[in-house]
């Protein structure tokens, strides 16, 4: 084949993706029972990877399906915006990190009390503690 | 063994077959050569014929083992040994050493070893007492092979390097010397015609100066079932034919060929080519023996280098061709017959419709074998085999298979149209109680014309 | 140079050059040797007709013969089809071809040339049982029905192992597998495959002759 | 230099970043390396702990291809962290300074870091003719490459050419390129190879080698195992179609507007390890496959030398016709040679006849 059997056509091209499941969304729910079950006898917090897996967009729309969404949402900014709800599923929440123009980074499944980006953690609550008092220098002293 | 070349071995006509009388005493190499010599002339005459067609076949095999089991003797012995193409292998192993298109590589890198005179000698068991060239092998062979032909050209070999056994290269020398294998020399075969002649009340025709057919005699008939001589004058007599037995060319086998001597073949086939041309014969009928049409009808015309100048048929071909004609009345035979097809004369040579066009005339009830017709079973004593001591045990473990093929059939009269098979049948039938004669096609037709229906 | 480049590049020319070479050699080595002419009277015209016949009558045994040699001619076609369905309607195998012939054609699913291979590998390997255990193929074989053997089923294992993951990497495992290809190919003249032609030239030469003579082979 | 005595955390805490996008950070590299999730934690722990790292970046016979690759990094809020961490000594593109100051600022990082900093190297170095044929301020980067390998902690060969030669090598390689590891054989190397290569990869490292003070684990061509172990053919969406044996067969047919396999069209995806097809280029937008085009196995030794890029897999070099009638006129002349030796052994035998 040479150059010139390559044949051009101006087209809206291929749809990236695929509607098509492959089998992974099915393979990926059951992980998600194995987990939910780990962390309702006190385990530690599970964490699935959605963005590694050669996932269509079928099959993220099964998942996305069969998880439903539940009574929390939240967008955090920290580094860029991340969004996470909890899904049908209490325990079950679903991960967005995004970047810049809300693109995803990675998305992960964490099973768990509460996941882990939607936390205020030691070190900041620690800084924080050490800022606080900061805010009463600041205060009017007339209104102390 | 010994390396003394002896042929002075009396005969044992009285036998029930023909062979040499003292079988104990064997001889089975021929000549004064050294190992070198016999390998060297076993290799020059072995490539002497080789051709395009044997040379495919050498190629084509996919050693699969199948032929192993269309042939008779593998049947009856169950030694590997008797494969048929392994029955080749000192041969396959020369062609691609020294002929085939890749030789240069085999001999250059040494891949297939010299063949040894001492392999040599041990094939030739399997080259002469257990294969008879019936060909069945080659209905099985997936690669269609004609082994048949090579075990004949292996035979070349063998004979010109002095490895053929004992009886069958007495035999053959004698046939040289005398003109026949068995003692039927010209002189004994015209008083043998006479006898007939006189003892059947039947008109023989011999030494005619000119006739349109020349009719040969197998030795076995000559000297065993003389009364064919009787039945082919009388049919051909009740046909009005112009015809003549001749004493300087009666002899219609050729041990020549059956033992691997081209050049006696030749002066064999010769003798009797010349007669008939001498006497301006049409046609020459050959007798009921199965390599005698092989020997004349398939290969005459090449020893002659030309075609022949006259038809060649075996009888029951002419039979047939003559109830086609209308030229023979014949009395209904209400009998059910089974039929033993000559391998060289069905299966290799073509005829096998013949004999049933014959038998249809008689009106019998023929009752097919299973495996027969062109799939037929050896009798396992053609291509010279029944002349060799050795094989005698497996020969007749071979009959016993063949009694049980022809018996299955219920058939009340068993014919065949070869007295090489006939003689089997009989020796065998004997010695195994069989209980059953094997006839004559020829024979039966002659007993059962109608002579008034004479023109 | 990777394995899998020496593969594809000169182990692929070097193989399918000496693989032409040495089929024409062994052909027309053959078929350049003089034959002489059969003088005798031929019984019926047409030879040739009973020399297409014979190509054809011999793919199945006769009657007879079926109790004895049918289960061998049945593994024989199963190992035959298979080689051919695996060879012609793999995808890659088939754009193999098309890259040499210059046009594609239908192929079927990787998965039923991969159950395809695996059924003809068996019955490669009952082939190769039956070889060392019956005493008459035992006797008769020889180094290149050995050789042969293993040219021929090696391609299988190394392809099914490189389709099935089996090797440390996919690229190693096609280049063993490329390599078991040309090694088939070189060998291809110089041993029994050359069956692949003789089967015509031989059944097309018995069939004629003995149609000549009016007989059946 | 008090810069330099900060650990990351300490650094991260100063200018007020909080330990939510430290870990979504984590996170981020965490998965583009397929560590577990679950080690997130841990990382971040030990990713504070790690100190300022030096880095001279060389740029020798390359095309500034990987640079550009690198500059457009998956998530540029957080690379930047690890990014403003490093202090990227040198670097000819990016760097104000030129000629002789340019020159001094590298003897300079490597004096004071010397046997610590990280060398990155982008580009092949040719060896023929003493490396005559790629020289920078007078001496050949073959001597430039030595001399600074001397005092590096480790070594990273960004792209193919750094890794294997690459373009520059190509058949018939003029200036006898080579990759770095086939020059400097006593320090740790790793390959970051791909034309271009992954701008995640280096994240990946970047971050792996602070928090963990090594290399991240290499395979056989020394690429980090995480971004390198599976071949795109492994991940590939497409690759459904493959095992069910719907293909494309040219670049306009019914299968190329489904999305089918591109194997037929000569896709080195089965051969090629890499993390195109999860990682993506430009920010996740797209990768090749998924634009319709087969992989051209850009991150494997000699890729420019695979028999074109359009060529099956299973093709190959089999010739020309005329190279294949020549062979057959050969076996011809061959066939008739041995039958005309054989014909003349049976006149010999038959007596000249």
């Amino acid at each position: 084949m040479s150059l010139k059997d390559i044949a051009v056509k101006l087209d809206s091209g291929p749809v990236p993706g695929s509607s098509e499941t492959t089998g992974l969304a099915v393979a990926l729910l059951r992980e998600v029972a194995d987990h939910l079950n780990t962390v309702s006898q006190g385990g530690d917090r599970q964490v699935v990877e959605l963005t590694n897996l050669p996932l269509s967009d079928g099959d993220l729309q099964l998942l996305e399906e069969k998880l439903g969404r539940g009574e929390v949402e939240a967008r955090i900014n920290a580094a860029g915006p991340t969004e996470v709800f909890e899904t049908a599923y209490p325990g079950v929440w679903w991960v967005k990190y995004l970047g810049e123009d809300d693109r995803v980074i990675t998305q992960q499944l964490e099973i768990g009390t509460v996941p882990m980006i939607l936390e205020a953690h030691r070190e900041d609550i620690q800084a924080s503690a050490r800022q606080f008092p900061s805010t009463f220098d600041e205060l009017d002293p007339k209104q102390q | 063994m010994s390396n003394t070349t002896v042929t002075e071995i009396e005969l044992d006509f009285e036998s029930k077959r023909f062979s040499v009388t003292k079988p104990e005493e064997r001889f089975d190499v021929q000549g004064d050569m050294t190992d070198d010599e016999r390998i060297e002339k076993a290799m020059v005459n072995f490539a002497k014929d080789f051709g395009r067609v044997s040379a495919t076949y050498m190629e084509a095999c996919i050693h699969c083992g199948a032929c192993a089991h269309a042939c008779p003797f593998y049947e009856a012995s169950g030694n590997p040994r008797h494969t048929p193409i392994w029955k080749l292998e000192p041969f396959k192993q020369a062609y691609k050493r020294e002929a085939g298109p890749l030789a240069f590589l085999y001999k250059t890198l040494n891949l297939k070893p010299k063949v040894t005179v001492d392999e040599l000698k041990e094939w030739q068991e399997l080259l002469y007492d257990t294969c008879t060239m019936c060909g069945r092998c080659t209905m099985i062979c997936p690669m269609s092979i004609d082994i048949a032909t090579l075990v004949g050209m292996a035979r070349h070999a063998m004979f010109h390097a002095g490895l053929v056994p004992h009886e069958l290269y007495t035999v053959t020398a004698k046939a040289q010397k005398e003109g026949s294998p068995l003692g039927a020399t010209p002189s004994v075969f015209e008083d043998r015609v006479e006898w007939m002649g006189d003892e059947h009340e039947v008109e023989m025709h011999i030494d005619e100066d000119q006739a349109d057919v020349l009719v040969l005699m197998s030795s076995i008939e000559i000297q065993k079932y003389p009364e064919s001589m009787a039945a082919t004058a009388k049919i051909l007599n009740h046909m009005g034919k112009s015809w003549t037995f001749r004493t300087d060319g009666y002899e219609a086998t050729n041990f020549g060929m059956l033992s691997g001597n081209t050049g006696w073949q030749k002066d064999m086939s010769m003798k009797v080519i010349a007669t008939a041309e001498k006497i301006g014969a049409k046609l020459v009928i050959l007798p009921e023996c199965g390599h005698a049409y092989q020997a004349l009808r398939w290969q005459g015309a090449n020893m002659y280098g030309k075609p022949l100048p006259f038809k060649i048929q075996h009888i029951s071909e002419f039979l047939a061709d003559a109830v086609d004609a209308g030229d023979l009345k014949l009395k209904t035979v209400n009998k059910s017959v089974a039929f033993h097809d000559p391998c060289q004369v069905s299966r290799r040579g073509g005829a096998t419709p013949a004999p049933r066009k014959v038998l249809e005339a008689l009106g019998v009830e023929l009752r097919e074998a299973e495996s027969g017709g062109n799939m037929n079973l050896c009798c396992g004593g053609g291509g010279g085999v029944i002349t060799i001591h050795r094989a005698d045990t497996l020969r007749y473990k071979i009959m016993a298979n063949k009694f049980r093929q022809l018996d299955s059939t219920g058939a009340e009269m068993m014919v065949t149209s070869c007295s090489n098979c006939r003689q089997n049948f009989d020796e065998s039938g004997e010695k195994l109680s069989w209980g059953k004669d094997m006839n004559s096609l020829l024979e039966l037709v002659a007993e059962n014309l109608v002579e008034d229906a004479k023109r | 140079m990777t394995l899998l480049d020496f593969a594809r590049g000169p182990a692929m020319q070097i193989a399918i050059i000496i693989f032409v070479v040495g089929i024409v050699w062994r052909l027309v080595g053959v078929w350049a040797l003089r034959q002489k002419k059969d003088l005798s009277e031929p019984r019926q015209k047409g030879a040739w007709i009973g020399g297409i016949k014979g190509l054809f009558v011999h793919a199945w045994p006769y009657k007879p013969f079926v109790p004895k040699v049918g289960t061998q001619y049945i593994v024989g076609y199963v190992i035959h089809l298979g080689l051919f369905i695996v060879l012609i309607f793999g995808t890659p195998h088939m754009l193999f071809f098309a890259d040499i012939v210059g046009f594609t054609w239908w192929t079927l699913p990787g998965g039923v040339i991969t159950a395809v291979a695996v059924v003809t590998t068996l019955a490669l390997f009952i082939a190769l049982i039956k070889r060392l255990v019956n005493p008459v193929q035992r006797m008769i074989s020889n180094f290149d029905d050995y050789a042969t053997w293993f040219v021929t089923t090696a391609p299988f294992v190394t392809g099914l192992m490189t389709t099935m993951g089996m090797w440390p990497h996919y690229e190693t495992g096609l280049a063993i597998h490329l390599l078991s290809v040309w090694l088939l190919l070189i060998y291809f003249p110089f041993g029994k495959l050359m069956h692949s032609f003789w089967f015509v030239v031989s059944r097309y030469t018995t069939g004629s002759r003995f149609a000549r003579r009016g007989g059946m082979a | 230099m008090k810069e330099h005595d900060l650990t990351l955390g300490e650094e991260l805490r100063r200018q007020g970043i909080s330990r939510r996008s430290f870990l979504k950070f984590c996170a981020g590299v965490a998965s583009s390396m397929a560590i577990p999730a679950a080690m997130v934690p841990a990382m971040a722990d030990s990713l504070a702990q790690a100190r300022r790292q030096s880095v001279i970046m060389m740029a020798y016979q390359e095309c500034t291809g990987c640079l550009e690759s690198l500059t457009r990094s998956f998530a540029p809020t957080l690379e930047n962290l690890i990014f403003n961490f490093v202090s990227l000594d040198f670097q000819h593109t990016l760097q104000a300074a030129a000629g002789d100051q340019a020159i001094e600022a590298i003897q300079t990082a490597m004096e004071e870091n010397w046997g610590k900093y990280l060398l990155l190297v982008d580009g092949s170095i040719p060896l023929k003719d003493d490396g005559i044929y790629s020289v920078s301020h007078g001496q050949s980067h073959l001597d430039s490459l030595r001399e600074l390998s001397e005092g590096a902690a480790a070594i990273v060969s960004i792209g193919t050419c750094a890794s294997f030669g690459g373009v520059g090598a190509a058949n018939p390689n003029p200036t006898g390129a080579v990759g770095v590891d086939q020059i400097i054989t006593d320090k740790p190397i790793l390959n970051v190879p791909g034309c271009p290569p992954m701008p995640e990869v280096m994240t990946g490292v970047l971050t792996s080698f602070l928090a963990f003070g090594a290399l991240p684990e290499v395979d056989r061509l020394k690429r980090p195992k995480a971004f390198f172990a599976d071949t795109i053919h492994d991940r590939c969406y497409r690759r459904t179609f493959y095992d069910q044996g719907k293909f494309a067969y040219s670049f306009d047919d019914e299968g190329a507007r489904k999305g089918w396999c591109l194997y037929p069209l000569g896709c080195k995806g089965p051969i090629t390890h890499n993390a195109c097809a999860t990682l993506k280029f430009n920010q996740g937008v797209s990768w090749p496959i998924q634009s319709g085009h087969g992989c051209i196995g850009c991150s494997e030794p000699d890729f420019w030398d695979k028999e074109g890029f359009y060529k099956p897999l299973s093709a190959g070099q089999w010739g020309t016709a005329e190279g294949i009638a020549i062979a057959a006129a050969a076996g011809v002349a061959l066939g008739a040679a041995s039958a005309v030796m054989s014909r003349r052994n049976q006149d010999k035998i038959s007596g000249g006849k």
